[in-house]
């Protein structure tokens, strides 16, 4: 079970969050190519490793946040507020 | 006629002789006492044979005394019913339990089944694959089915209660015996929060089975001391009688906890540092008929002695491979058991080990292995032979020895489920033949017997130093204790568990999936060989025990067969549960009424007294119809229905989704999530909108109110409210955070009443409220707030019906105030109306339905949003999908109305539009909503259509559970197509 | 081929099972193939067969990372069934359900199909609707399916409980849909591959893809460099990675989807059931356990293991259904990692890399279309052009819009 | 509900809630001018009392005065800033629970550490509790008060009153949070082992 660790409510179990899929994700204007459209909407990273992801914190104070989460062994690397850079994880 | 229990010792065990207990055994009465296990109850009244195997039938009798026992599985009645599969030999006797033989047909002792043990030779591993396949292997399936399982479902009724709890602790140490005590001991005085979990009721692990002195006094009152010490200190708690089932991600462990009789909770354990002090089991030695009763693992056999003062047998041979099994074969001679021989594979035993023997006058046959056991329902003899000089072959088989027990060691294997579930790394240890731990990314440390470290010494100062290490490790001081043991204990191990002579076809790997060597060597000779592979082949590993004392023999044969080391072989993959858990206790509470909650209506009272009818709306109960005066269901909703439209309805409306957005940008924002023009919209205004998904497609309607310049009030359907508020404060934090605009949901503070009808206004009239109810002041369309019965409401008049309508809103507390007061005043002018009605109303007026008129393909072109999107000039989510050629596509499924050209077809929702049979029948969309209307006096339906916009008036066949019939595509408005009364 | 028949156990056990020869070859890599599958999963194994049976291509080689059958194919709960909603859908896998029924006596290996009916719930008239939408729609699709009362399901599942929380107001049945053995399909189709000269290379890595000018020449691998004129990726979980590799996105989530199973006993439960509300889907193997699962953990994940939320969910809602096997107990619980697609429909055909194909998106329910999505990969990789069947399936039709969303139609996809 | 020995159940009626959530970045100036606690899971303050529900997101609870007088005050002291005050007094129900096995009961739905040590007098927190959105107040050691939405407020009740039926919440000497030991010397032998 993922515990994670909201940046304000601290550590909690997964049911009390909702998952948002990639985050960092530009979403492209309606001027932009079916191509680029598909790829914004349909196309992730879905990495083996590292992935920056959004949660929200529903069971909680509500708010989304991001997290840098190791998608085989499901370690956090990071927990980050939304609109913050992706972190430098070396 | 007093039951005999003729294996009793007269002294000694931790059972209790002056409580008597009596139990039936295959109806045979027999007596037991408090302090016995199932198991050792039946070896004390000489049982033998207790089951027949999976496949060949064997006689099998009890092999282990604990939770790695592959034959006592056996069905146990507690009054309550049969549970099949309990393990006996953790299982405590009661009085009165009744205990059967799952297997054996007529009986366990005599048991036709038996002919599949003539026949083995046939039903090798992957014999399944090779046969059956004509006709087909259905036809073969039911024999087979009947004959696989381990015993019946459970009968009667589940007197269980199953409850759910959750804990945090700053250390968890699992397994109570030296290692875990001497841990847990060493972390009382760090003030770390200690849990210490125990699967047996008793502490002490294996010291239950054995006797020692431990910091000078007997390990029973070390034990005992230990107890009141771990008893005594507020941060450590014991739970006895609960297995560490599951060890997950992030340091969350699970417990079956059995503490309680008719109660077993299921513990979800969030800890800092984890200890595993889990033990080691004791793996057999593999020989010609080595599953025949009588055959007992050596600890086991001693455990019956020292804790439980059964012996297992009158004679007992002893035969092993390490030194360990020297004081099982001690114990059992100086309780009274004659030990024949010791039959050792190793040729240089140490000397003082040899000379205890030779005191006892026991002698030892070194080099040696057993070639076969004898014996027809009970092991009657032993035969045994030396190994060759390079170990690959058998010489000078001896006389067969006379015994009716054979104590099998073949050393110990780490008890590593958990840290590898954990996602712990084992390595293969050469020298004691086993895997041992060797790293993990969780926060787990492991000591004692399933660190490898087999001496009571090492595991009382391991186990010391590592409890206080993982209480430092979790932010707490702490020192070791000291703990010393004058007992000493060698090991010396020779890696030889597999008589290397004999049929293979005879010697048992897995005793409960009923696999051989034989198996084996098939799949390897079949190039079955990767351990996954050959798990899978022969079923080595997968029953009941998960192979505790099988995986181990069968990866040594795999390596020796495919002449690779063991350590290359790897071992399968261990998973949760590490023992079988009651299904019950890990759904726990959640059953029934608490399987998922029902949310209920402010005034759900009200609507009971009333006669509702409830049903299920996604997580809501609310009233499917009103069963006034006992009318059915029908007639119900078409009484409701024509009420409605001839005087007035109230339907509660309370689970609408309602949702406050305040600040300069609140319209901006909303511009952006509907397709609609939101900004046009006037303060005092509602507008009626789609939401989209990014693809497209409709994911809910709605209105959307303007309360004033910087404040607007959004309804969803009531099935969507939670995801539509996520929806929006997903694009709000994530995507536009720049947008000055406050998101509330206000779901539950507003009961909502509408009431709908000719006569809605003039019965709002009645009603006491400073709210203008008429046309020039509350149009069709519009909002307003003020008082209604004293308390606030805002009143929207919008219509789900076609009819004039008002929807009121007032804080819920007082929604059955403001029903009951609408009732009385409207007398028989007024109904109630259900959730079947109201959809079928808003059916006749045409209007969408979302997830029922539309699916996860329809997108807002389908639905005539067409001309809204063009006048649009800014993005909303979504729109950039409507854009792709797909979504222009001319030949979309459309939303139409449908009526039967014939009154008497039976229209219903779910028929699908087709093409004419010549032209190869294909599906052109589905009637999505279908009835008949009781204002209509027909029947109409909804659908979705291809091209369907310019179709209308057309003749369209439908296809409907193999029947077809002709209806006409109409407009979806059926009902007052020019909205006067709706405007009214 | 050596045929397996009841006379050649019998003669067999006669002789102690001593002449058995392999069922695959296990050879060393060459190092060029005319094509070269990656991933030996259900769908990798009957691409090759089909390539080299019906295509003539002897020349292949297999490769897997781990064991072959050792992904999702050897860890999924069997369901085989073809009652899908769209007609493309339903078009493909009944063909595939066809294949399944008599795919044992062509592999000459029993894969143990078990039409023994797969039944969906209604828990709700609304509900209930809709299935008579799906089931209609299969039987235009000229497929079989029966809407039931609660009596009738009843009847068929005795252990049901009609009055859980959510009581159950029908279902719809289709009476070839059932389950099969997952292991067996993966070692017949080896087997039979095998035979026909076909490499299956275990323990092989693929790490890269070498591309010149814009096509694909070979890969590198934990076992060295191979050479092929057409590849073809069979990676379920792992295609987002491989198709990095080759440097092109595709539209799939990786997540975990679990199952577990009960002790075994004796059969109490003779058809599969689901339910879309009281999300959870079951049946008795013929060993006597009951295999079971839910959705799937709703994050990216690669690792193949279970958790506790979904355990509890799952088991909780078996209860639900089933109060009857409450004292049951559970043995095992496992995961796979599943590659989903927004429309939940699979992933086959061409790749922007010119002879670079792809059969992925399989997510939840990819086991049942093992045959023909073997088959018409064959004729897609054979002929450098998507087999009528597929055609839908392109990853074009992301770009276009043209989604074949069978989740959005019926709820569950196993 | 009926008497146990481990805690007691009752609803609190007439309690007014109003909900005020601000726009993110003036959190710092509403606490000060409306004395909030800014601090995340705490509470404080009488009449009404406040309590952190996110960083910009507060109930204000009050026994005597309404929600209107409550928003009146909000609107005065936050005038021309940008904020919601929102009466949500129908939207939930408030349970006081209180007793020695209140924490337990807490544990047994939710994954929280409600440990004294970790959970006391001033916290408060949101959470999932038996499949409900659950706001869990301490109000002071042993007393609690429990908010959820008005739809679910009966199966809640019910459901703690269920929960109350596991014998380890009637155990009188059992230790807040911590596993009481006392009950194993209450079994007979491993009765119950793996069934
Ligand atoms: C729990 C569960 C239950 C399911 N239930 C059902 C069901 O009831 N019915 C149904 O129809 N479907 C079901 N499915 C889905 C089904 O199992 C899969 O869709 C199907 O097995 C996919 O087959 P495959 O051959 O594409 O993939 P896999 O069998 O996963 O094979 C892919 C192979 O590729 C290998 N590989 C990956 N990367 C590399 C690399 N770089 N180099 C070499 N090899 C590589 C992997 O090791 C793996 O062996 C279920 C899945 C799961 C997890
Ligand atoms: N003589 C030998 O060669 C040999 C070999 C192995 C062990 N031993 C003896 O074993 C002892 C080792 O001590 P130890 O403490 O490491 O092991 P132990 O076997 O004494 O204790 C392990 C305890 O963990 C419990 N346990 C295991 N898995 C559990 C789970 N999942 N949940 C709850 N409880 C669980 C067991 O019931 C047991 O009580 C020493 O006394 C040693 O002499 C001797
Ligand atoms: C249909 C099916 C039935 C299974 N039955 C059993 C079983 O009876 N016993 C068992 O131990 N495992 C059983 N398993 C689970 C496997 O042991 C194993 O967990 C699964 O194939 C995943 O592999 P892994 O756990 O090695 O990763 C079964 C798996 C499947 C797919
Ligand atoms: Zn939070």
């Amino acid at each position: 079970m993922l515990r994670l660790s909201c940046p304000w409510c601290g550590t909690r179990d997964e049911l009390e969050f909702s998952f948002g899929g990639e985050s960092h994700l530009t979403r492209p204007t309606l001027a932009a190519s079916d191509a680029i459209w598909s790829d914004y909407l349909f196309n992730k990273e879905n990495p083996k490793g590292i992935h920056f992801e959004r949660w929200m914190h529903s069971y909680g104070c509500g708010r989304w946040f991001n997290v840098a989460r190791d998608t085989v062994t499901h370690e956090i690397y990071a927990v980050y507020k939304m609109g913050l850079p992706k972190p430098d994880l070396d | 006629m007093a039951p005999t229990q003729k294996n009793r010792l007269t002294s000694g065990g931790r059972i209790d002789r002056s409580k008597p207990l009596s139990f039936k055994f295959n109806n045979r009465k027999l007596q037991g006492y408090q302090g016995d296990t199932i198991a050792s109850a039946l070896l004390a009244n000489d049982i033998s044979t207790v089951n027949r195997s999976f496949k060949y039938h064997r006689r099998r009798g009890i092999m282990s005394a604990g939770v790695e026992e592959t034959n006592a599985l056996l069905t146990v009645s507690d009054g309550k019913g049969d549970v099949p599969v309990v393990r006996t030999t953790v299982r405590a006797l009661v009085d009165d339990h009744q205990i059967k033989s799952p297997s054996g047909f007529p009986s366990v002792n005599f048991d036709l089944g038996r002919v599949l043990d003539f026949t083995h030779r046939l039903w090798t591993a992957g014999f399944y694959n090779k046969v059956f396949k004509w006709p087909n292997w259905h036809w073969y399936e039911g024999m087979v089915r009947r004959m696989a399982g381990l015993g019946n479902l459970p009968g009667g009724e589940d007197g269980n209660r199953y409850f759910h709890h959750n804990l945090h602790c700053d250390l968890l140490i699992v397994g109570a015996g030296p290692a875990g005590l001497a841990a847990a001991l060493s972390s009382v005085t760090s003030g770390a929060r200690v849990l210490l979990v125990e699967q047996d009721h008793e502490l002490g692990g294996s010291l239950l089975a054995n006797r020692a002195l431990i910091n000078a006094v007997d390990s029973d009152l070390w034990i005992s001391r230990t107890r009141s010490a771990l008893e005594e200190a507020v941060n450590v708690t014991v739970m006895t009688s609960s297995t560490v089932s599951g060890y997950y991600d992030h340091n969350v462990l699970t417990i079956i906890d059995r503490s309680t009789v008719g109660v077993k909770r299921f513990w979800k354990v969030r800890a800092k540092e984890v200890l595993l002090a889990t033990g080691a089991i004791e793996q057999p030695l593999v020989f010609e008929n080595n599953d025949r009763p009588g055959i007992m693992l050596a600890h086991a056999a001693m455990e019956y002695v020292n804790r439980y003062a059964v012996k297992p047998a009158d004679v007992m041979v002893v035969v092993t491979n390490n030194d360990s099994a020297y004081q099982v074969a001690f114990t059992l001679y100086d309780n009274g058991v004659r030990v024949p021989a010791i039959v050792d594979a190793r040729k240089n035993i140490a000397n003082e080990i040899v000379q205890q023997a030779n005191q006892r006058g026991i002698p030892i046959m070194s080099n040696s292995v057993i070639l076969n056991t004898f014996g027809t329902s009970v092991l009657s003899s032993v035969r045994v032979g030396t190994l060759s000089d390079d170990g690959k072959s058998t010489v000078n088989p001896t006389d067969e020895i006379a015994c009716q027990g054979l104590a099998i060691s073949g050393g110990f294997n780490p008890s590593s489920d958990l840290y590898s579930q954990a996602g712990g790394n084992l390595q293969y240890a050469a020298e004691l033949a086993c895997f041992v731990p060797m790293q993990c990314r969780q926060r787990v440390t492991v000591a004692g017997a399933a660190q490898g470290k087999f001496s009571l010494a090492e595991a009382l100062t391991e186990g010391a130093c590592a409890g206080s290490e993982a209480a430092n490790k979790a932010g707490f001081t702490c020192a070791p204790i000291d703990v010393t043991t004058s007992t000493t204990s060698s090991y010396n191990l020779k890696a030889v568990r597999i008589t290397p002579a004999g049929d293979s076809s005879r010697k048992w790997v897995d005793f409960m999936a009923d696999v051989t060597v034989a198996d084996i060597e098939l799949a390897v000779r079949e190039n079955f060989v990767s351990v996954q592979h050959l798990k899978r082949y022969t079923t080595t590993g997968m029953s009941a025990d998960q192979g505790k004392t099988s995986n181990l023999n069968a990866l040594t044969l795999l390596a020796e067969l495919t002449q690779k080391p063991i350590g290359e072989v790897g071992t399968t993959t261990f998973r949760p549960q590490f023992m079988p858990v009651p299904m019950g206790a890990i759904a726990g509470q959640r059953h029934g009424d608490f399987y998922t909650p029902a949310r209920l209506l402010p005034a759900h009272d009200w609507h009971v007294r009333h006669g509702a009818v409830f049903e299920n709306y996604g997580a809501w109960k609310r009233p499917e119809y009103y069963a006034t005066n006992g009318r059915d269901r029908e007639t119900a909703i078409r009484e409701e229905v024509l009420a409605l439209r001839r005087s007035a309805g109230l339907f509660d409306g309370s689970p609408l989704g309602k949702i406050e957005l305040t600040g300069p940008d609140a319209g901006e924002f909303l511009n952006r999530i509907y397709v609609n023009n939101v900004l046009t919209l006037k303060p005092g205004r509602i507008r009626y909108g789609l939401m989209l998904s990014e693809n497209g497609i409709i994911i809910d309607d709605g209105v959307f109110a303007r309360l004033a310049d910087d404040h607007y009030l959004v309804s969803t359907t009531s099935a969507n409210a939670d995801r539509i508020i996520a929806w929006l404060e997903e694009w709000h934090q994530c995507e536009w955070p720049d947008l000055e605009v406050i998101i509330s949901t206000v779901t539950s503070q507003w009961g909502v009443t509408t009431i709908a009808g000719p006569n809605a206004r003039v019965l709002l009239q009645g009603i006491e409220s400073d709210i203008d109810f008429s046309a020039q002041a509350l149009p069709h369309m519009s909002v307003a707030t003020g008082t209604l019965l004293g308390v606030p409401a805002r009143v929207q008049r919008v219509s789900y019906t076609g009819e004039m309508s008002f929807e009121i809103n007032v804080p819920a507390i007082q929604s059955q105030r403001v029903i009951e007061a609408l009732m009385n005043l409207g007398g028989n002018r007024i109904a109630p109306i259900g959730v079947e009605a109201s959809l079928l109303l808003r059916t006749e007026k045409g209007y969408l339905h979302v997830g029922a008129d539309t699916d996860g393909m329809t997108n807002a072109l389908d639905v005539g949003f067409a001309g809204i999107v063009a006048k649009k000039q800014s993005d909303f989510v979504g729109r950039r999908s409507l854009l792709r050629a797909d979504d222009q596509r001319k030949d979309r499924r459309q939303f139409v109305g449908v009526e039967p050209l014939n009154d008497n077809e039976n229209l219903q929702s779910g028929a699908h539009f087709v093409t004419p049979q010549d032209e190869g029948r294909r599906s052109q969309g589905i009637v999505t909503s279908a009835c008949f209307s009781p204002t209509l006096k027909r029947i109409i339906g909804l659908g979705l259509l291809e091209r369907g916009f310019e179709r209308k008036g057309e003749t369209v066949t439908v296809f409907d559970d193999g029947r077809t019939f002709d209806v006409r595509i109409t407009e979806p408005v059926f009902y007052d197509p020019s909205g006067e009364k709706m405007n009214a | 081929m050596n045929g397996y028949s009841f006379l050649s156990v019998v003669r067999q056990a006669l002789n102690g099972h001593k002449g058995w020869p392999v069922v695959w070859r296990s050879p060393e890599p060459k190092k060029n193939y005319d094509v070269v599958i990656v991933g030996a999963g259900g769908h990798g194994l009957a691409t090759a067969y089909y390539l080299a049976k019906n295509h003539f291509i002897k020349n292949i080689a297999v490769l897997e990372k781990g064991w072959l059958g050792g992904g999702n194919t050897g860890r999924n709960t069997q369901i085989t069934r073809s009652n899908y909603f769209w007609p493309q859908s339903a078009a493909f896998f009944d063909h595939s359900l066809k294949l399944y029924e008599h795919l044992g006596q062509e592999l000459n290996f029993n894969v143990m199909l078990s039409q023994r009916g797969m039944l969906t719930l209604a828990h709700s008239l609304h509900e209930l609707e809709g299935m008579r939408r799906w089931a209609n729609a299969i039987k235009i699709n000229d497929i079989d399916a029966e809407v039931l009362t609660p009596i009738e399901v009843k009847k068929l599942v005795p252990l049901i409980d009609l009055n859980c929380r959510f009581p159950i107001r029908g279902g719809f049945i289709q009476h070839r849909g059932g389950i099969s053995r997952h292991d067996a399909v993966a070692w017949g189709y080896a087997r039979a591959a095998s035979a026909y000269g076909v490499d299956i290379i275990q323990q092989c890595e693929v790490t890269a893809f070498n591309i010149s000018s814009g096509r694909v020449t070979g890969v590198h691998t934990t076992r060295g460099t191979i050479g092929a004129d057409k590849i073809s990726i069979a990676v379920a979980g792992h295609t987002s990675e491989l198709a990095r590799m080759a440097d092109f996105r595709v539209p799939v989530t990786s997540m975990a989807l679990q199952a577990m199973v009960s002790e075994p006993i004796k059969p109490c439960l003779n058809t599969v059931v689901m339910s879309p509300i009281i999300h959870m889907y079951a049946s008795q193997s013929d060993r006597g356990e009951l295999v079971f699962g839910g959705g799937a953990d709703l994050y990216n994940s690669y690792a193949q293991r279970g958790g506790i939320p979904l355990l509890q969910e799952n088991i909780a809602a078996l209860l639900e259904l089933f109060p009857a096997f409450s004292r049951l107990r559970l043995m095992r619980q496992w995961a796979g990692i599943v590659d989903i697609t927004p429309d939940t429909s699979p992933l086959m055909g061409l790749t922007p890399v010119q002879n670079l194909y792809i059969s992925g998106g399989w997510g939840t329910g990819g086991y049942k279309a093992i045959p023909a999505g073997g088959e018409t990969m064959a004729y897609t990789i054979a002929n450098d052009q998507p087999h009528p069947l597929i055609e839908d399936f392109g990853l074009e039709r992301f770009e276009s819009g043209a989604l074949i969303d069978e989740g959005a139609a019926s709820g569950v996809a196993h | 509900m009926p008497e146990h020995p481990g805690f007691d159940l009752s609803q609190i009626n007439g309690r007014s809630m109003v909900q005020l959530r601000v726009r993110p970045g003036t959190a710092d100036a509403a606490c000060k001018a409306l004395q909030l606690p800014q601090q995340p899971l705490r509470w404080w303050g009488e009449d009404p009392a406040a309590y952190w529900l996110g960083p910009d997101h507060w109930l204000l609870t009050s026994d005597t005065k309404p929600a209107k007088d409550i928003i009146r005050q909000i609107d005065i002291t936050l005038a021309g800033q940008l904020y919601a005050a929102t009466d949500m007094s129908s939207s939930n129900v408030c349970f006081a629970l209180r007793g020695p096995a209140a924490r337990r009961v807490l544990a047994m739905g939710c994954g929280i550490d409600v440990h004294r040590s970790a959970f006391t007098t001033g916290h408060c927190t949101r959470t999932h509790f038996a499949n409900v959105l659950l706001f869990i107040v301490v109000v002071e050691d042993d007393n609690f008060n429990l908010y959820v939405d008005r739809s679910l407020a009966r199966y809640l009740r019910n459901w703690l009153v269920n929960a109350g039926e596991d014998p380890i919440t009637r155990d009188l000497k059992y230790r807040a949070a911590e596993v009481s030991n006392e009950h194993d010397s209450t079994i007979n032998g491993k009765s119950n082992q793996t069934g």
